[in-house]
């Protein structure tokens, strides 16, 4: 079938899904295409959490403060239970060399707007049962959240296509046409799609859609491995991070990891889902497109959590995956037009903030698009602010 | 949290059941070092729970039952010293082919030059409205709650599915004093081999083919079926309905292999429905895709227990020679015999071909004096009555896949091949017994055992009661292992019409 | 219903036997046995209520593969009892959906 | 080959062949996108006993000799483990 459109989309997840509900609710003609099914990629492999605590200060804080604001009734707006819950979060704290860059960074987010605040272990214990006694200390912030990441991708679909977008699964992007420099079509596996505007929104496999158009895109899959447990009653509070798992994501101040948690960038990251599933996370490798889970990734995982919270050590492990998260040099992801080719866009690079930055990410696309500008300034997210770096 | 140091083992076997143990006895007889793992409390697998009498060729323990064949792969595991851990859950293996168990609470590793994945089949789940009703089992599960557990599912009790697996347990079930109210088999004739079925049919229990379960009934639990006729393509024929009074309802519609360890250690699989599902792709040797991993027994494609044993004796011969530790030609000279073996036990030109009955004496021969009948002529790769029968009248010969042929003049009616055959399919008729009478000794596992000199009714094949019998004699010797032969005194118009005495209802 | 004599197996030699407290009631079960062996001697086979629709489960494959006779057994829900056996005193529960914490 | 829409086929889960079949009907094509539509799979057997009448199911749709084509997502561990199982350590027991 060859047919025609003003926009298609690539990437059949949390990013792709919420960027074809925002343009197609401003009236734009959208097709996505998804080369597997939903949630196929990282969004179906994380830890579903919107943890503001993890960001760093600065645009990516406020980008996740923007986000997380837009959460708030995004669920009536989509017209479909996607367990949104602002469960609050913590940042479990083992050292004092710990607490003192916690209290670093703690402070600058509270500059860039979160509420969050230093415990000790015993205030800390009211609020979360099973925490360790010997840590020094947690942090909480009441903002922290977490979503379904499945049931977010199918409420954005589900009310795009109420819009007249329009989902092609299944669906290979082969090729990519253009003339004179600018973007005509895409050529799939069921047949080509005319189209102005291409997004490029396939997470980790991004580089695949770039190389296409001979772009050489800085996004590597960095692998995080997840362990589920049986769904239990409801046990943990919060959503838990380690602090070593703030320093793992942004390779900060290494010191006090010690070396095994650091070659495999342990960090602990616990929440339980609306199923009563409680996700155990995450290690940080880069081990290319594998997806497997590996012994040692799992028993330092589990190790580290059973240290840190004696309360969950009779949970069962059903299951453990790997998902694949778009890293990028500066943690932060790339939205905007390339220059070498009129009409690509590209979305994609949210690393471990997929889930939490997919309503924001939505918002500045379709307005970048379609406004040509956005709330923040469009520089900062360019793939250009690494062009001095090749 | 230093490095931990992994233990390592030539050859790791996981799952001790009857492929499982014959794979680390022969990998351990050329001298490799061998660990078996299993997740139960006890090893033998499936083994356990089959009381039955084993097909199989004479050498290999055929005769004996599950449990016993059992018991001597472990005696003979221990004697060459091969290592088991029990209660031991493999859980996973990794990359380097490192596997991991769990075992008294502690998650612990090991890496293997070699590994065999004995970890057999699973049953087939079969959904139908009700189906999730408290009193639907697994046919493997009721076996080991009666064989094991010794508790009793139900009291009267539907099979669902007439493989082999749905009639033993249904024979097992009687065993056990409960009921079987019938069996129900969506195809048009029974899949189970006839000698099985005759147990059954003998025993008076109804077989509905071209039948399966509409809906189990119950508030909470199975307080009911309802069974119904299907046409060619399996739908169901309106007002063909019957209700039937059972508490419990028992799923035996065939295995499928347990390939979950295969599949993420990442072995290539092919689709044989006829195998039960996906199985794992592997050569001559029972090597899979991946170098170094073997699999053996109903991973590797579901069929009977005596063939999985085999299947692991070659997995077993072929890694101890991946190691180095056969010279070529001794490991080509062993797997070669094991080889001829499997091919005997799966020569079937057709495996419906029903060959003229050869174990029926011919009149004459009834009038001359008592001889031996042998109701069995299906392929069946079993042959202990030809070695049970010193008189050589008793003749399967090479592939042991066929019937057994009984030459009338060299038998002398002695008896001694009747505790013999696993399928309880041979009897002795002495038609001029009296010249009203005529005696019939046949094979007999059923409690209460009937008093001698008492009178009995008697069945014939459909379990029908066609006449009354006096109980002359009961033989119960320790080598038969539980088999009972019964002599019983008949009128001599039944002399090869009856077959067995009633065991359901009020006949005794 | 208990199968004491069996025509292959024989007499069943297990003596030994332990108390089991099921949904409060106490009652009889060889020592060593799995709980859901022990239950069905003891005629029951409703082990569980199923979350969404609150319907009836026991015991269905027998060898710990489906789960269904997950019940509460001293105080930790999910147990599967067709192969955890029986123990002196053990408190086992008929659990409703994820079952809940037993407080220590 | 069951007879009604609303038959039982995930136990876990309760998934019915009736959700499945919708989920088909939305684009599903591998046992993964089923599991996604309908949370089949995801219980605590991990698919165990529904996968194989899923895959059952999809072969009316979907060629399925090619099981890597199916995404029948089987993952470590294949049996339940407690975390507690990883936290012994040789000198110390359990932490």
């Amino acid at each position: 079938m060859s047919r025609k459109t003003d926009i298609v989309v690539i990437g059949g997840g949390v990013i792709g899904a919420s960027i074809t509900y925002y343009l197609s609710k401003r009236g734009k003609k959208v097709i996505l295409v998804e080369k597997k099914d939903f949630a196929f990629g990282s969004s179906g492999a994380c830890d579903q959490m919107i943890f503001l605590q993890t960001k760093n200060p600065g645009i990516h804080l406020e980008l996740a403060i923007e986000s997380k604001k837009m959460y708030k009734n995004l669920e009536k707006e989509l017209n479909h239970p996607i367990e949104f819950q602002t469960i609050g979060g913590m940042v479990l704290i083992e050292t004092e060399d710990q607490m003192r860059v916690m209290k670093e960074f703690v402070k600058r987010q509270k500059e860039t707007g979160l509420n969050v605040e230093i415990l000790d272990i015993k205030d800390g214990t009211k609020i979360q049962e099973g925490l360790s006694p010997d840590l020094v200390g947690t942090t909480y912030s009441p903002d922290d959240a977490h979503v379904n990441s499945l049931e977010l991708i199918k409420g954005y679909i589900k009310k795009a296509v109420t819009f007249g977008a329009e989902v092609l699964v299944n669906t290979e992007v082969i090729g990519i046409r253009t003339k004179n420099g600018k973007v005509k079509g895409v050529e799939t596996t069921k047949g080509t799609i005319g189209c102005e505007v291409l997004v490029n929104a396939a997470g980790s496999w991004a580089p695949v859609i770039g190389e296409m158009i001979g772009l050489d895109l800085p996004i590597r899959p960095r692998r995080g491995q997840i362990i589920l447990t049986e769904e239990v009653p409801p046990y943990i509070k919060h959503d838990i991070i380690s602090a070593n798992y703030i320093t793992a994501k942004y390779s900060l101040d290494r010191s006090f990891d010690n070396d095994v948690l650091g070659k495999l960038g342990v960090g602990l990251a616990i929440s339980q889902n609306h199923r009563g599933n409680i996700f155990i996370g995450a290690t940080r490798e880069f081990a290319g497109y594998n997806t497997e889970t590996t012994r040692e990734g799992i028993r330092r995982i589990l190790k580290h959590a059973g240290k840190l919270i004696p309360g969950i050590v009779n949970f069962n492990i059903i299951r453990t995956f790997a998902g694949l998260r778009p890293y990028t040099p500066d943690g932060l992801p790339i939205i905007g037009y390339v220059d070498e080719v009129e009409g690509f866009f590209i979305a994609a690079g949210h690393e471990g903030d997929g889930i939490c930055l997919s309503p924001v990410t939505g918002k500045i696309v379709s307005e970048l698009i379609i406004d040509g500008k956005t709330f923040i300034d469009a520089k900062l997210l360019n793939l250009n602010r690494f062009r001095h770096l090749t | 949290m230093g490095e931990e140091i992994i233990k390592k083992s030539q050859v790791v076997v996981i799952g001790a059941g009857p492929a499982g143990l014959c794979a680390a006895i022969e990998a351990r007889k050329a001298g490799a070092t061998v660990l078996v793992l299993d997740e139960n409390d006890r090893p033998g697998g499936q083994l356990f729970k089959q009381i039955h009498k084993f097909f199989g060729s004479g050498k290999h323990w055929a005769g004996l039952r599950g449990f016993r064949i059992g018991e001597n792969l472990l005696k003979e595991a221990g004697q060459l010293g091969v290592k088991i851990l029990l209660n031991a859950e493999v859980y996973g293996i990794f990359d380097d082919m490192t596997v991991g168990y769990i075992r008294n609470g502690v998650e612990k590793a090991i890496k293997g030059e070699r590994i065999i994945i004995a970890t057999g089949g699973i049953e087939n789940a079969l959904p139908f409205p009700g189906g999730t009703l408290p009193g639907v089992m697994g046919a493997g599960g009721v076996q080991t709650m009666v064989n094991i557990h010794r508790v009793l599912p139900g009291k009267k009790i539907l099979m669902v599915g007439s493989g082999n697996v749905g009639v033993i347990v249904s024979y097992q079930l009687m065993q056990a004093g409960a009921e079987v109210v019938g069996i129900v088999e969506a195809a048009g004739r029974v899949r189970a081999y006839e000698v099985h079925l005759n147990k059954i049919k003998r025993a008076g229990v109804p077989i509905y083919t071209s039948h399966v379960v509409k809906e189990a009934i119950g508030k909470d639990e199975v307080e009911g079926a309802i069974i119904a006729r299907v046409d060619d393509n399996l739908n169901i024929i309106e007002g063909s309905e019957k209700h039937l009074d059972v508490d419990c309802l028992c799923i035996a519609v065939g295995l499928n292999p347990q390939i979950e360890l295969p599949y993420i250690a990442g072995c290539k699989f092919s689709y044989i429905p006829e195998r039960g599902g996906y199985i794992p792709v592997f050569d001559e040797n029972m090597e899979t895709s991946v170098k170094g991993i073997y699999v053996a027994g109903d991973v590797a494609g579901i069929e009977e227990a005596s063939i999985a044993m085999e299947e692991g004796r070659l997995a077993g011969i072929a890694c101890a020679g991946s190691l180095g530790l056969y010279d070529k030609e001794t490991e080509e000279k062993l797997k070669k015999e094991v080889k001829k073996i499997l091919r005997a036990m799966r020569t079937k030109h057709d495996s419906r071909i029903i060959h003229s009955l050869t174990g029926i004496p011919s009149n004459d021969r009834f009038e001359k004096g008592p001889v031996a009948v042998i109701e069995c002529k299906e392929e069946i790769p079993c042959n202990p009555c030809e070695s049970a029968c010193v008189f050589g009248a008793i003749k399967v010969g090479e592939p042991i896949t066929n019937p057994p042929v009984l030459f009338e003049e060299k038998c002398t009616g002695c008896g001694r091949c009747i505790p013999k055959c696993p399928g309880m399919a041979i009897f002795l008729i002495h038609k001029n017994y009296t010249d009203k009478t005529s005696l019939i000794k046949f094979p007999y596992e059923y409690l209460p055992v009937p008093e001698k000199g008492g009178l009995v009714s008697c069945v014939n094949r459909n379990g029908e009661i066609i006449s009354r019998g006096r109980i002359i004699d009961i033989k119960a010797s320790k080598k038969d292992d539980g088999t009972k032969i019964i002599a019983m005194e008949i009128p001599k118009e039944y002399f090869n019409d009856v077959r067995g005495i009633q065991i359901r209802g009020d006949g005794i | 219903m208990r199968v004491n004599y069996h025509p292959i197996l024989g007499k069943d030699e297990r003596k030994k036997l332990v108390k089991i407290v099921v949904d409060g009631r106490e009652m009889m079960a060889v020592k060593g046995e799995p709980i859901a062996a022990a239950l069905l001697a003891n005629g029951i086979r409703k082990l569980r209520k199923t979350r969404k629709k609150g319907e009836y489960r026991g015991v269905f494959c027998g060898i710990g593969r489906c789960t269904d006779c997950a019940m509460i057994v001293d105080e930790i829900p999910n147990i599967r009892t067709c192969i955890t056996p029986v123990k002196e005193g053990m408190q086992i529960i008929t659990q409703e959906g994820l079952g809940k914490w037993e407080r220590k | 080959m069951s007879h009604e829409k609303n038959v039982c086929i995930c136990r876990c889960e309760e998934v019915t062949e009736g959700e499945i079949l919708r989920a088909i009907e939305e684009g599903a094509r591998t046992v993964k996108g089923i599991k996604i539509r309908t949370q089949a799979t995801m219980g605590l057997c991990q698919g165990r006993t529904c996968r194989r009448l899923i895959v059952n199911i999809l072969s009316k749709h979907v060629d399925i000799n090619d099981i890597s084509k199916l995404e029948i997502g089987i993952r470590v561990p294949v049996r339940t483990i407690k975390i507690k199982n990883f936290i012994y350590d040789e000198g110390k027991g359990y932490e």
